[in-house]
């Protein structure tokens, strides 16, 4: 086991598909400048040293082009694994993903298949409106993408490896102050959690959920940042009594719904927490299919702890409150009881 | 674009011409494709064919002259207008019309429609209805030939109206900056829709935006199939030397409505007509005759065998089966089928 | 009382405001070219013999400029409607309606407003995946814009009226369906329905729903065509002793929800249908609604009647698979009970 | 670009010049941006300023030749690279240096931030960060200008990166055939991020892209503020006098990183130095003491009254309040507030 950040992690996965797969190739916005970034969060830096300028191929500042050229490549049977700087200007390339990756296969009767990767940051850092959106819910409902957000280290990895083998389009979501990003690209109040990797070669299936705490008392579920205080917050639930079991579903589509109606019909209690904006959130559809498909075994009702329906401020002061926290979450479940 | 000459390429020298069989299968080429759409039209305004129709009437020399070069593993990306292209890439028409039948049979299997035919097995991608967005992707699939070290190359047809899209800015950006091996070629036909070009651009000739991106851009006469044939030759063995992409600007005309039941009423009677008397398939055949390559006989057999090549589809397509109910559900992403 | 389609109500109401106040304009491709169509749907059709090219606007084919031109423009002081031919290219201005019409308000604290209208026809009309999409779901999701789905000539009417004098973004959805387009611009299948509109001038506020039908056993949200087979439903329900309520709420966003959580506090069961895919849709928002805020009235699960996960199919059998229709909401309700 | 020339515009005609009051003002926003941007990163880099900075050291010639020419109610469209546009226009600092401290003084609030500030009143839009979205919005603000029949222009900066993204092609676009009195301001500095237009662009000068669109296009030593204010002055002349847009290219280079703790090592020292010579601040300093049009003493106490300025806005901004919690709920709508 070697231990290490989402950033190296994330890098560790295209180096070993890289190497073991010579039509996989990165393409984004300052991903291999020498002497440059290695992408906005350090994901790429070095492996230009390996792999050279043509399997990690900068590009102008050109979402739609970087998009379409994936599209393309992956249609000729390439591997792309693309990237945003910030999952915000995914937006810039919406009609790329939505009308033409997410489509294509199925529109052409199955002739073609777009195994593209798309990896984008999400997360507010004080940078303002245009830099801190979660885009996950507008992904899922998009029907032909599949969509991860991985929040340790172990997944990260596993989950970029299993993607870029996927024949299908997937966007990876990863959460900006998870990374652990070094040095002078490291965020001010970032997590960074480090994590185990194991030093031989594995792959987190896509479509795997997992309970990151046992508990019998409420469901949480929860992705990325908000898995972390998910956990933060069962503990001090578990001080007043509560035993809560917290759900990481690690893939959103498709999604592995069973995990989360197992818990509920143990627990009877549910509450999603989520960085994204209420109305219309990913949070939503998970409220929406135990509504449905568990109704019977709940003994209260759904809670989400969203971000309100407001932009990303930009204060630190305002973010803290935008952004759900442990005692958001905690206040939810207690409402409960 | 000087005014409309009706002798076809006068300065063309011997050497540029194609040999004798590719002369009659151009010609075999314009006559299906033109009858093809004369054909689905009464199909459709008999209520026989569902949906909504984009024919290619008009510009056939357009799609006739550039395929003529290409070799079937050469790739051609289409639009909302794919008819044309298709045949001329080589698919056969019996799927085709299946498709636009809404039968099984159909290229797509009924899912893609009039509007994203496609058969990758001649190399004809799925076509893309979105104006413009097929251009960056074209950008990528040429990418992947050049990435593969083969001596493929991508062509891509659009119209007037998709350059002033800016995925259209983006893909020819990243393929000039790249040299990829990808021909743009514009087929301005006056209008997008109901809209002029003199109201979309302040420029005479859109070839010229190629300068913009370090790329060469030719104008041609676009109901003049040798010298689209001429352009499209010199582009695409330099595309295939590595030399990068142009852009080659087609004057052309639809001598038909945009879409369906289109009355045409934005555009003159006279300006139909000046443009009929350069109808590009008459004109080719006159050419033909007068420069003694075949006999009236030859082409009228040609017309002929074409007539039954379209009415056999037509039979075939018409009395294939729907697709099954079920199959709505399948054939999002590749392994879930 | 006038009778008239919704292409001729929105053409009214167009018409009104233009006349009423100078700053207020039309924005989008082929709206006004003489001779042309009057916008995809013919709603703008002869308006600019009123009111000239200035003010019905044509522009390129260039969704990009069309919003960002609407957004500057409203900015400093007017008040555009713009449109997209099919709200499928909303995706082509993806990025100038999420990070800038809906934020700037925001993120300036106050400064400015964007009182822009944006209209989006949707739904499917055997065009194929890309002519087809309801993408409501994407811009409930966006913090900052309104959100209104007219079902009737009145309300059509009355709410682009409210949208054009909001000081906010407000984006009108339009089902291709219930345009009631005549002419060359019919459309097979098309509901069409005629409805009464007042002589004088009326506006329907932004966020109030209606009960189009009262009933006491359970509540059916729909909108736009889901409306109408949610009325069918209901009549076929209530010959099997079913007295079901159809909730049509007009707007979407800023939604009003108590009429919906009312109308289950009443009945104690809740079915939602929409046209749009199911994960993530609309729908999944109205279901965590009331999980959570009338949990403890209902009797049954909350089921969502949807296109299921896939693209828009072209075929028509497809198609009339993938649309809900009456009997699968009538089956959804049975199964409640 | 002819090589650095440290002598100031010396083609430069007396009547071409501006007045010495304005001289002298040119003079002192030039040393106040440059002052502003040395101060508020040292406060970044003792971590009393969150979030992320980017600075505009070395293209003060810029913003300060272009807004000479500008009148409070033209407007001033900008970027994530914002403070100098800001300042030039006639931003108050302390509203700016505010906002940078997230204090509810702050010209946005500090709801915004760095990439967003803005104050209407002086005709500065909140700034955009997304790449080449604030073009076509340039070009909204100037068809109301136009509509509204004034005789107000639009200048919309952003950097080389920016002219490869599909907004700015479709705002260009659409200016240009409207006849929009808007000026397109590309700080040509040499990079995107760590990306050299070398990578990015396959022609020599940006400016050669307004060909395309019917434009005229001005190549500018933007290190120049003589050479800057004449070229834009007769652009922003022409334009107010219905003339249509203009693209002016200014060649011009950040004497610091793109963003926070940026260790520039993508980029040469020697480059740097090279440039740091032409240096726009001392150039024009030595040109006014040549030219005898002031003393060192009187620049000297520009320089003293910036520092009191930027110092005393400093000590207000740092003690102002921060936002209340309650402020992130409220201003998404406008009559929501
Ligand atoms: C992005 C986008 N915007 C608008 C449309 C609607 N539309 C379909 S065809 C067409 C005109 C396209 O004109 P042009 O590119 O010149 O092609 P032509 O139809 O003349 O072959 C338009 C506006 C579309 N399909 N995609
Ligand atoms: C659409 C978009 N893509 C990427 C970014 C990330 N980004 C921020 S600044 C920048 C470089 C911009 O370069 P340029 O336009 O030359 O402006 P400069 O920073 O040099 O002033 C990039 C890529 C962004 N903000 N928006
Ligand atoms: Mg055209
Ligand atoms: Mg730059």
């Amino acid at each position: 086991m070697a231990r290490m950040s989402i950033a190296e992690a994330l890098r560790q996965a295209i180096r070993e598909e890289m190497r073991r797969d010579e039509r996989v190739f990165c393409i984004g916005e300052d991903i291999g400048i020498e002497g440059g970034f290695g992408g906005a969060f350090t994901v790429t830096l070095g492996l230009s040293d390996e792999f050279g300028h043509e399997r990690i191929l900068d590009t102008p500042v050109s979402e739609t082009a970087i998009a379409g050229v994936a599209i393309g490549a992956a249609l000729a049977g390439m591997r792309p694994i693309a990237d945003v700087q910030y999952g915000d200007f995914l937006f810039c390339m919406m009609d790329q993903l939505a009308n033409q990756a997410a489509k294509l296969r199925y529109m052409s009767g199955g002739q073609v298949s777009v195994p593209l990767v798309m990896r984008a940051p999400v997360g507010a850092t004080a940078r303002g409106a245009q830099h801190a959106q979660s885009l996950e819910a507008f992904f899922c409902h998009i029907p032909g993408l599949k969509v991860v957000a991985p929040a340790t280290a172990y997944d990260a990895k596993g989950l970029l490896k299993s993607a870029v083998r996927d024949d299908n389009p997937v966007i990876v979501f990863e959460h900006k102050l998870l990374y652990g990003s070094k040095g002078p690209r490291s965020e001010r109040g970032a997590l960074s959690p480090i994590g185990e990797v194991p030093e031989e070669e594995y792959l987190v299936p896509i479509g795997q959920g997992i309970v990151r705490r046992e508990g019998k008392d409420v469901t949480i579920v929860a992705k990325l940042l908000m898995m972390y205080r998910a956990l933060a917050a069962a503990d001090i639930l578990a001080e007043q009594g509560i035993e809560a079991e917290v759900i990481d579903p690690r893939t959103l589509v498709p999604l592995d719904k069973e995990l989360i109606l197992a818990s509920v019909r143990k627990t009877g209690r549910l509450v999603i927490a989520e960085e994204d904006n209420l109305t219309g959130g990913w949070a939503a559809e998970i409220a929406a299919i135990v509504a449905d498909e568990a109704f019977i075994w709940l003994d209260a009702p759904i809670k989400r702890v969203s971000a309100p329906d407001v932009p990303p401020p930009f204060a630190p002061l305002l973010e803290r409150e935008y952004v759900p926290n442990e005692e958001k979450i905690v206040a939810a479940v207690l409402s409960l009881f | 674009m000087t005014q409309a000459d009706t002798s076809l390429s006068p300065g063309t020298e011997a050497a540029e011409l194609p040999d004798p069989e590719r002369l009659l299968h151009m010609y075999r080429t314009m006559v299906l494709i033109r009858r093809h759409e004369e054909r689905v039209n009464e199909l459709y305004l008999q209520g026989k064919i569902p949906s909504t129709l984009h024919l290619y009437i008009g510009q056939e020399a357009v799609a006739t002259g550039v395929c003529a070069n290409l070799r079937p593993d050469d790739t051609v990306l289409s639009t909302h207008r794919p008819h044309g292209h298709a045949l001329a890439k080589g698919m056969e028409p019996r799927k085709l019309i299946a498709e636009l039948f809404a039968r099984a049979t159909g290229c797509c299997r009924a899912k893609g429609g009039s509007m994203h035919v496609g058969d990758v097995s001649v190399g004809m991608l799925p076509a893309i209805a979105i104006v413009g967005a097929n251009v960056p992707i074209a950008a990528g699939v040429a990418l992947a030939a050049k990435m593969q070290k083969t001596d493929r190359v991508a062509v891509c047809f659009f119209g007037d109206g998709a350059a002033n899209e800016g995925a259209w800015h983006e893909g020819l950006n990243v393929a000039a900056i790249w040299d990829l091996p990808v021909i743009f070629v514009c087929e301005n036909n006056l209008y997008a829709a109901s809209t002029p070009v003199s109201l979309a651009f302040k420029i005479e000739n859109i070839a010229d935006r190629a300068a913009g991106y370090g790329m060469p851009g030719v104008v041609v006469d676009g109901n003049d199939v040798l010298a689209v044939y001429r352009a499209s030759r010199q582009a695409i063995e330099r595309a295939r030397r590595g030399g990068g992409p142009t852009l080659i600007e087609c004057k052309t005309y639809r001598l038909c409505g945009h879409s369906r039941s289109d009355p045409r009423t934005y555009r003159s009677r006279e300006e139909e007509a000046e443009w009929q008397k350069r109808d590009p398939i008459p004109r080719f055949r006159q050419w033909l005759l007068a420069e003694q390559r075949f006999t009236a006989e030859q082409l009228d057999k040609v017309d002929q065998e074409v007539e039954e090549t379209i009415e056999e589809a037509i039979a075939i397509a018409s009395s294939s089966p729907e697709p099954q109910v079920a199959e709505l559900y399948t054939g999002v992403f590749k392994d879930l089928s």
